[in-house]
């Protein structure tokens, strides 16, 4: 049999983390060929891309028998809303690479980095549930790693409590993901934890579906976060060392959205509908409630980890508004506010690495310093307040389109996500950037050529997405409205 | 009188005959405890082999069934269990020859013991009569106790040993109450025999079978440590030298489910929901209990004996389900002893290895900064630490998978919920060893810990290795077995044992 | 008249059993106990078991009883040496009531009881030592050859614990 | 419908079984709670003995010969721990073993 | 005139700008690149947009209605297709056309005001980024286009304002004026995205929105209208979002004149003209709009009259003139708003450009009371900031006449008096306050002794070029009354409103009201600055002068409510009461766990007993079972 596509994906980044773990080379040549990987995958993943037909089934598939006892396959597949983000990860890691290029850290680092990528394709990529589950959970171990040895600050307090605090909710998506497995079997007498096989119960009542509808959305919501569960994130930002914090936020945070539409969704449609409105609510809640609290923060990293939250809120408001323009915006916003938070997690470690200093109290001036970083760095913010041109303004704008459409007051509310970014990155570009200060900053460097590389990439995917933004949505609307309209069936909104 | 049938008792009589022979070794001064160890293993490595020349099939033989009168049995279900307990006899000789060797208060006797200790748990497993079952049971319990309190001049050892002593005697004494009853009740201890009469005669008739099965239950949750029945497990795994602890936590656990399910499976095949209801609480007490307790410990040995009565739980989960669903709880909890042992025997031998030269107590704190000392060594352990809490990607996810989604088949979906809160305590205690060794720096102990070099190393990293390999092994790479070949083996056991 | 010898021998039993459980002298509880062992094997010769009756005395009281006097005056321990446990009765009183349940459960369960064979032995020498023999190496072959094995462990282990401490 | 007399044997059995369970667990000193035990294997004794008449078959006589036999080994081993023991702290009271005993509780 | 050059006039200045951004990098970076090189890269842009400009209203003047060009689908969802499209109609072409040359003349100045600072390359970047946000403003074809467009000058005013970055009072009013502007944008957004789902799923660019807008029931049409004043509130500085405009003259006074002054701000009356369709149908909203307008007139102009910065007496000035520009879009006079756009950037590009001069003249000294006697210094400064302040103070035959007593007219003829004697009064403050600054400035002989710096050529270039239009851009809009014909009615012959008869003796004698009126400001202030005593201290507080606190009470209101709101949230809420649960969940099991741990007494009774207490539950579980 031959090997797959996305499971060369998958896989590549394992098997040479493996052998460089195990070959007995140094930090240099593990970072040089990891990155080279990336660049592969990313290669890869860019041929899924073109080779992608507009349609809305899944596509790239892989099917083999891993466990056939309880039926559980090892399946791969894509559509357009998976394929989106599929892009986003293979693009952002090597791109990220290219920041952490200076960063003095062990070769464990680097392995770990290409282990997370693993865990994140895989469950991006798995159309099995508990193949899903297996990546869900395996790609925290990595993390772990990063976070706990890398880390600054109080970090192993934190990384246990990222640690406990995710497997919690994903052991309760694991009772349930069981309990539909056995539904399964008891309806048609065969084992599956297909998803397209999933979706076929039809004896659960309603309180089950419920009950299981929340044991799925407990998980994400912890790794989203949605208010209340987010007290994990602003420690594990806070401490993280800057591969950690760009993987967490500009990844990771976005597969939990991702989960959602992919199974919570279809497997739980007329919950998905029922609880839309508390979601929805709560997304915009989280939108104002972040927003505000990242106002006062005086560390960068949990200005940003509050910023994220503030926008992952309203990304998941934008999934539960049940119309096309919600949904394609998050899909949209997934994608922009990935590249823009990245951006700035990765450029705020090159200040961290420069200087060491993560208060904004503690900088100032770096702007005279460092133009190119001051360049970049508004560049992101701009994405991230969603200014028009940068992909983060169709998005917010799509999203407030659909908020619009399922609540006309939500939506006006919702348009308040113009004001709320705004307002606390500008003070931050202002106080830890442009104006200068007492504090010494002469240790700053500016951005190397790689870095510019890297950041400016991104810079121009994020205005070639705002510019022209339709080349980039048409691929994902067909999945969103097979989602809407056959799955949900609640129509795309008039 | 067939003369093949004496292949069925091999296995058996290697242990056997290995065990006497190094008791007489044993005194001799020329045989220090290496060349002794290798004795040992020889006739360990005999007998597993015998062992494994009927795997792969479905059969079920009572060998010389004349003149054994039936009492013996071997076939497929007891062939996976040997072979699970003679591994585990295996390892606990390469991995503790290390720790026994280092602590000189150990003698050459030791191996013998151990091999009585195999001898019985094999017997145990395989014997079909409830009374040959109890002298098994009491053989192996009592080279335990032995074993447990062999350096006597160590007053935790002794008191380790005593307290189980007599607390197991209590046990043994209800199974030996239990047999009586059964006896009393049926007329016969065959477990054919009883399985016949129960099946052939009404629920009003059973009272004194049932009382005395239940009799039995408790003495197999005593030797697993179930909630009521779990106080002496901390003391007797703290107090027992380390190779023992593991020995003890996972191939004795082992033999003893052997011994319980073909009890219940066979024997009260008709009346093996009616623990149901009581066995729902212990289960789910027991879970919380060794929660409770693990989490604060902060000696590793007592963390890993706390813990093993969490998986004592996990099991129960899949022993209450019996009842309801029979082949696969069975199957599970078949397939969860193999992933628990590997992973607890890897973790106790590994503190055992690290342990050898002059820590008593292995605490947390001991592995601080253990990755850069001995990376390796942390990578293994850290394995069996995932494994024991059940992240994907090892076996221990794969033997929870089984557990839990076996409750949930069965209508116990509340239990499998708690299972899971168990699961979440317990990365706790499990991730903040792993958080211990990888997130502090380089402690000044390089000295004090063995080299990764020799045996014992060799064995826990293979171990480590088919943990992984049990975790996401398949069918994709040809005629390699994976996890499917281990649920099938689990299987034919399970049918093997209504074949007689 | 083989009632009345029963309720002779059940009441030694009982005493004896009590009595080990009530003296506080360890010495006074093990000649108590031996009266309980006695009064037993008597009752298994009721029970038409003479070889047990045998057994029972040799073993018992001849072996395992005198080796722990043996042991007691070995170890030289006195009076001082037992423990003072002035909660002993309610913590007697306390098992018997955590007891109850157990009991009313085996006696329940023996009354029960289907009525499988009756109290009189028609076999012709039933109980002596031919006919215990016989079963025992043509039904519990296996059994009494395990035993054996048991009885070496036992052996290993007690020379393994009461060995005099080795030097280090 | 049960003779009288075979009831009375099982009761004279379960009652020193009883006494066993209650000297085992009430009684401090390590001699009597190891005779309790023996006193325990004893009661079941009986009851074998008594159900090897009721049910005219030698098996319960075998089966209480062998747990003579088992008694024995237990005997053995519980006689040298209590002397290996002894030894070490002078001691008759089970209470004064607990070396063992959890720290850092509340 | 092919259509396709509407984009080559975004495109023209966007791309320029990229470049002189990349060369400053450069520059900074590698090598230094002369400053020529950037002034011609920056001077070509807005020229050549400028000659576009007037091609294509050559073209519409030779009868082509309007070019429109679509050259990609922005946006496509659900069906419906937003275009990045560009209309070029007489409205857009106009604004084009005076954006850009304005533009150009501010470009030219800028060229010598900024000689030899640091960040030259950077500031034309920026400047020709405004440009190209601006033009896409002016040209787009859907209100969303324009969105990117308004967005994109705020982002610009932001840059400008907080050009010299490391003085944190620029960077304080840079942020001000974004966030005030985002503010305007959320209503603006609201307006936009409430339109598109009553009438935009129809098409949304302006002529499907123009003919289906009557679709809109009439509540939702008002909050629409509503929600984008609000936007033009923000932009066009008018109450209540007026407070970031006085702090944005923070920024270089180039940037003040092109886009605090000019352009820009203008931006909130060209959208309101844009959405007339809109507006014609909503005139109740008109009328609050024009209330709007009246009250920031005067609200602004009686903060001027006190204030000694020559940069804040022109911000306020301009809010004023704003304010005029909302009355008569308020009242439906449309092309008479858009006519004082068009004046009101030539005097008032003018008068900042000037305001630079003197500021430059005396090495960045900016209050008023500080200068004097500069009229023989520089004579041709004096002689341009009068035309430009008569200009402004309604004086004929000065263009802001023509264009301000048209508004009057316009308010008296819809017989909204108030508006109208608010609108008279003001002019006379406005006369008043400005001939305070000109003679204060120029006068006197304070600053007679004092030395003077040069001033090159480029800089008095463009003040002559727009001293002539500050003087005669009035006729263009010259009142049927002179016999003339008001060009910009008849070029914006659909933004005209409704034609108010009006009889010509009536409107001559409001005419010379107005004349008087502005007369009377410029008499008073003769009378109290002609000849200013420097030698006195002046003491100058009051509420006036603190600009009645406002800005204070925003501060403390919104700036600092949010501040504690935040601390709160994160402090109290996150920290100390949902993070605590979860902490003490975990702790609390750890404690129970102790507790528990106490089980483990190494009591080997207790352990019987509790092993006798399970076999006894046992028991009773079977007794129950068995009955």
């Amino acid at each position: 049999m031959g090997i797959g596509l996305l499971t060369l994906i998958i896989f590549l980044p394992l098997v040479v983390s493996f052998v460089l773990l195990i070959l007995p080379v140094g930090m240099k040549v593990t970072r040089n060929v990891a990155f080279a990987t990336t660049v592969v995958v990313f290669l890869l993943s860019l041929s899924i891309f073109f080779r992608f037909r507009l349609t809305d089934y899944m596509q790239f598939r892989e099917f083999h028998p891993w466990i056939t006892t309880y039926g559980i396959y090892y399946s791969l597949g894509v559509d357009g809303f998976s394929m989106i983000i599929l892009m986003l990860i293979t693009t952002l890691i090597p791109l990220g690479y290219l920041f952490l290029w200076k960063t003095k850290k062990a070769k464990g680092y680097w392995a770990s980095m290409l282990l997370i990528q693993t865990g994140v394709t895989g469950a991006l990529l798995s159309l099995d549930m508990i193949l899903f589950y297996f990546f869900w959970e395996s790609m925290l171990l990595p993390v772990f790693m990063i976070i706990g040895i890398y880390g600054t600050g109080n970090r192993i307090f934190s990384t246990l409590k990222i640690t406990i605090y995710t497997i919690m909710g994903s052991l309760f998506m694991l009772v349930s993901i069981l309990y539909l497995g056995v539904a399964f079997y008891n309806e048609f007498g065969v084992w599956s934890f297909q998803l397209s096989d999933l979706v076929q119960i039809t004896t659960l009542t309603n309180l089950q579906r419920t009950l299981l509808f929340f044991g799925f959305m407990i998980a994400f919501a912890i790794k989203i976060p949605i208010f209340p569960f987010h007290t994990w994130l602003m420690q594990t930002y806070s401490n993280s060392p800057t591969g950690g914090v760009f993987i967490l936020s500009s990844i990771m945070a976005k597969l939990g959205i991702y989960g959602i539409v992919r199974f919570v969704l279809p497997l739980f449609p007329h919950q998905y509908v029922e609880f839309a409105p508390y979601f929805v609510g709560l997304g915009v809640f989280g939108l104002l409630y972040f927003g505000i609290a990242a106002l006062m923060q005086q560390n960068i990293k949990k200005m940003f980890a509050y910023s994220s939250a503030s926008h992952l809120s309203f990304i998941t408001a934008g999934i539960f508004s049940l119309n096309i323009y919600g949904m394609t915006g998050a899909a949209f916003l997934i994608v922009a506010h990935a590249m823009a938070t990245g951006g700035l997690f990765l450029l705020n470690g090159t200040i961290e690495h420069d200087l060491g200093i993560r208060s904004i109290s503690g900088l100032g001036g770096i702007a005279k310093k460092a133009p190119f970083l001051t360049l970049a760095f508004a560049l992101m913010l701009l994405c991230i307040v969603g200014l028009p041109g940068t992909n983060g303004f169709v998005s917010e704008l799509l999203i407030v389109f659909g908020l619009f459409q399922f609540n006309h007051y939500v939506g006006v509310i919702s348009a308040l996500t113009v004001l709320v970014a705004a307002s606390f990155m500008f003070w931050l570009f202002q106080r830890a950037i442009l104006v200068g200060t007492d504090n010494d900053v002469s240790k700053m460097k500016d951005l190397d050529i790689k870095e510019m590389v890297g950041i400016f990439s991104l810079a121009v995917v994020i205005f070639a997405m705002g510019i022209y933004p339709h080349w980039f949505l048409y691929k994902i609307e067909p999945t969103i409205t097979h989602y809407l309209v056959d799955i949900l069936k609640v129509g795309v909104g008039s | 009188m067939k003369y093949d049938d004496i292949i069925y008792l091999l296995p058996l009589l290697s242990i056997g005959v290995g065990a006497i022979v190094l008791m007489l070794l044993s005194p001799i001064k020329k045989f220090s405890i290496d060349k002794l160890s290798w004795v040992a293993l020889f006739f360990l490595i005999v007998s597993f082999a015998t062992n494994a020349l009927n795997f792969g099939m479905v059969y079920s033989i009572a060998p010389y069934a004349h003149l054994f009168s039936y009492m013996l049995v071997s076939d497929t279900f007891s062939g996976y269990f040997n072979s699970i307990i003679i591994a585990g006899g295996i390892v606990t000789v390469l991995v503790g020859t290390h720790y026994f060797d280092k602590s000189n208060m150990l003698r050459g006797e030791v191996f013998s013991l151990l091999l009585f200790a195999v001898f019985g748990m094999l017997l145990l497993v395989q014997s079909n009569e409830l009374f040959t079952s109890f002298i098994a049971l009491e053989i192996a319990s009592i080279s335990l106790y032995v074993l447990i309190g062999f350096q006597k001049n160590n007053v935790r050892r002794i008191e380790g040993s005593f307290r189980y002593l007599i607390l197991g005697s209590m046990a043994s004494i209800m199974f030996l109450l239990g047999v009586t009853l059964i006896y009393a009740g049926t007329k016969s201890t065959n477990i054919l025999n009883i399985a016949s009469y129960l099946s052939s005669h009404k629920t009003e008739d059973m009272t004194l079978t049932i009382v005395g099965g239940t009799l039995i239950l408790i003495t197999f949750l005593f030797k697993i440590a179930a909630f009521p029945f779990q106080n002496w497990s901390m003391d007797a795994y703290e107090g027992a030298p380390l190779p023992i602890t593991a020995f003890m936590a996972s191939t004795f656990k082992v033999a003893i489910f052997g011994f319980i399910l073909r009890f219940v499976l066979v024997d009260f095949h008709e009346l093996k929901n009616i623990w149901s209801d009581i066995l729902f609480y212990v289960a789910i007490l027991t879970m919380i209990y060794g929660s409770f307790l693990a989490i604060f410990q902060t000696s590793l040995k007592r963390m890993l004996a706390a813990s093993s009565i969490v998986h004592t739980g996990y099991l129960l989960i899949a022993f209450v389900s019996i009842g309801s669903i029979g082949e696969s709880a069975a199957t599970s909890i078949i397939f969860y002893l193999i992933a628990y042992f590997l992973s607890s025997m890897g973790a106790f031998g590994m503190l055992s290895y690290i342990a050898s030269s002059d820590h008593l107590r292995v605490t947390y704190e001991d592995f601080r900064g253990f990755s850069h000392v001995r990376p390796y060594m942390a990578a293994m352990m850290s394995i069996f630490l995932l494994s024991l809490a059940g992240i994907p990607s090892t076996i221990g996810f794969i033997g929870k998978f089984y557990i839990f989604i076996g409750a949930i088949e069965s209508g116990y979906t509340i239990l499998a919920i708690v299972g899971i809160l168990a699961t979440f305590v317990s990365v706790y205690y499990y991730f903040k060893l792993i958080a211990l060794m990888y997130f502090y720096p380089s402690p000044e102990m390089k000295g004090k810990i063995p080299p990764l070099r020799g045996i014992p190393p060799l064995v826990i990293g293979i171990m480590a290795i088919l943990i992984i390999w049990g975790g996401i092994g398949n069918t994709l790479v040809s005629y390699f077995p994976g996890i499917d070949f281990l649920i099938d083996t689990a299987k034919f056991a399970y049918q093997s044992l209504f074949m007689g | 008249m083989i009632n009345v010898i029963f309720l002779i021998l059940s009441l030694f039993a009982l005493m004896g059993a009590i009595g080990m459980i009530m003296f506080s002298n360890t010495m006074h509880s093990a000649l108590s106990f031996i009266v309980t062992v006695m009064a037993l094997a008597g009752l298994y010769a009721l029970l038409n078991a003479s070889f047990l009756f045998m057994v029972q005395i040799i073993i018992y009281a001849g072996a395992i009883i005198t080796l722990m006097l043996f042991i007691i005056m070995f170890l030289n321990i006195r009076e001082e040496h037992a423990p003072k446990e002035p909660n002993k009765y309610i913590n007697m009183l306390v098992v018997a009531i955590v007891l109850t349940p157990i009991d009313y459960l085996l006696f329940e369960a023996f009354l029960r009881m289907p009525h499988i064979g009756d109290f009189t032995t028609k076999i012709k020498n039933f109980g002596d030592i031919k006919m215990l023999g016989d079963k025992l190496f043509r039904g519990w072959l296996l059994p009494f050859e395990t035993i054996s094995i048991l009885l070496l462990v036992a052996l290993i282990g007690s020379i393994v614990l009461a060995r005099k401490r080795e030097r280090k | 419908m049960i003779e009288a007399s075979f009831m009375s044997y099982i009761s004279l059995s379960i009652l020193l079984f009883s006494i066993g369970i209650i000297g085992l667990i009430s009684r401090k000193n390590i001699f009597i709670i190891y005779m309790s035990i023996e006193l325990m294997l004893n009661a079941i004794n009986l009851m074998l003995v008594t159900l090897s008449k009721y049910f005219s078959s030698m098996d319960g006589q075998i089966i209480a010969m062998m747990v003579m036999a088992i008694a024995a080994s237990e005997a053995a081993v519980f006689l040298s721990l209590i002397v290996a023991m002894f030894r070490l702290k002078h001691s008759l009271n089970i209470d004064d073993y607990n070396a063992l005993k959890q720290k850092g509780t509340l | 005139m092919n259509s396709h050059f509407l984009a080559w006039i975004v495109l023209i200045p966007l791309i320029s700008s990229l470049f002189l951004g990349l060369m400053h990098l450069y520059s900074i970076k590698i090598r230094k690149i002369p400053d020529f090189v950037f002034t011609t890269l920056a001077l070509f842009a807005p020229m050549a947009s400028f000659v576009l400009g007037v091609l294509f209203c050559i073209g519409l003047y030779e009868g082509a209605s309007e070019y429109i060009y679509e050259p990609y689908t922005w946006l496509k969802v659900n069906g419906y297709i937003i275009s990045m499209g560009f209309l070029g109609d007489r409205l857009s072409i106009f604004m084009t056309i005076f954006v850009t040359f304005i533009g150009s003349m501010i470009h030219i100045y800028a060229s010598g005001y900024m000689k030899g600072d640091g960040g030259y390359g950077k500031f034309f970047s920026y400047f020709n980024l405004f440009m190209a946000s601006m033009l896409l403003l002016v040209l787009a074809n859907s209100p969303l286009i324009m969105f990117i467009g308004w967005e994109g000058v705020g982002l610009c005013s932001y840059l400008l304002i907080s050009f010299y970055f490391t003085d944190p009072l620029n960077v304080v009013a840079g942020n001000k004026a974004f966030i005030v502007n985002r503010i305007g944008d959320f209503g603006f957004i609201i307006g936009l995205v409430t339109m598109f789902f009553y009438v935009g799923k129809l098409g949304f660019d302006y002529y499907a929105l123009e003919e289906y807008v009557s679709l809109v029931p009439i509540p939702v049409l008002t909050f629409i209208g509503v929600a984008l004043f609000v936007g033009a509130m923000g932009k066009s500085a008018q109450i209540p979002l007026y407070v970031w405009l006085p702090d944005a003259m923070a920024g270089p006074t180039p940037v003040s004149a092109l886009i605090h002054a000019a352009t820009m701000v203008t931006a909130g009356v060209y959208m309101v003209a844009r959405f007339h369709f809109l507006y014609d149908l909503i005139p109740d909203v008109g009328v609050f709009i024009a209330y709007i307008g009246a009250f920031s007139a005067l609200f602004a102009a009686i903060i001027a009259m006190r204030q000694t910065d020559i940069k804040k007496i022109l911000a306020y000035s301009t809010i004023s003139q704003l304010g005029y520009m909302f009355i008569a879009v308020g009242l439906g006079g449309y092309s008479t708003g858009l006519f004082h756009v068009f004046t009101h950037a030539f005097f008032k590009a003018l008068l900042f450009m000037g305001a630079g001069a003197v500021i430059i003249a005396l090495h960045h000294e900016q209050n008023i009371f500080k200068m004097g006697g500069l009229r023989k210094k520089i004579p041709l400064v004096y002689i341009t900031m009068l035309t430009a302040t008569l200009a402004i103070s309604g004086i004929p035959p000065f263009s802001g006449f023509f264009s301000k007593d048209e508004i009057l007219l316009k308010a008296y003829l819809h017989q909204e008096y108030l508006i109208y004697i608010i609108g008279l009064f003001t002019a006379t403050l406005t006369a008043y306050y400005m001939f305070r600054l000109f003679f204060v400035t120029f006068e006197g002989k304070n600053y007679s002794d004092k030395k003077v710096g040069e001033l090159s050529w480029s800089m008095k270039a463009p003040l002559v070029i727009l001293a002539f239009g500050a003087t005669f851009a009035g006729f263009v809009g010259l009142p049927e009354v002179f016999g003339a014909h008001n060009l910009i009615d008849s070029w914006l012959e659909a933004w005209s409103g409704p034609a108010l008869h009006v009889e010509h003796v009536q409107e001559i004698s409001l005419m010379l009201i107005s004349v008087v009126a502005g007369l009377i400001g410029i008499g008073i202030a003769y009378v109290k600055f002609y000849k200013y005593d420097f030698s006195k201290e002046i003491k100058i507080s009051g509420v006036v002068y603190n600009k009645f606190y406002i800005d204070e009470a925003y501060d403390y209101v919104f700036v600092k409510g949010l501040q504690k709101l935040s601390v709160f949230i994160s402090v109290v809420v996150d920290d100390g009461i949902i993070d605590k649960i979860v902490m003490s969940i975990s702790s609390g099991f750890i404690n129970l766990g102790r507790r528990v741990g106490r089980m483990q007494s190494a009591n080997t009774r207790a352990y019987a007993f509790f092993m006798l207490v399970g076999i006894s539950s046992f028991s009773l579980y079977l007794i129950l079972k068995l009955g």
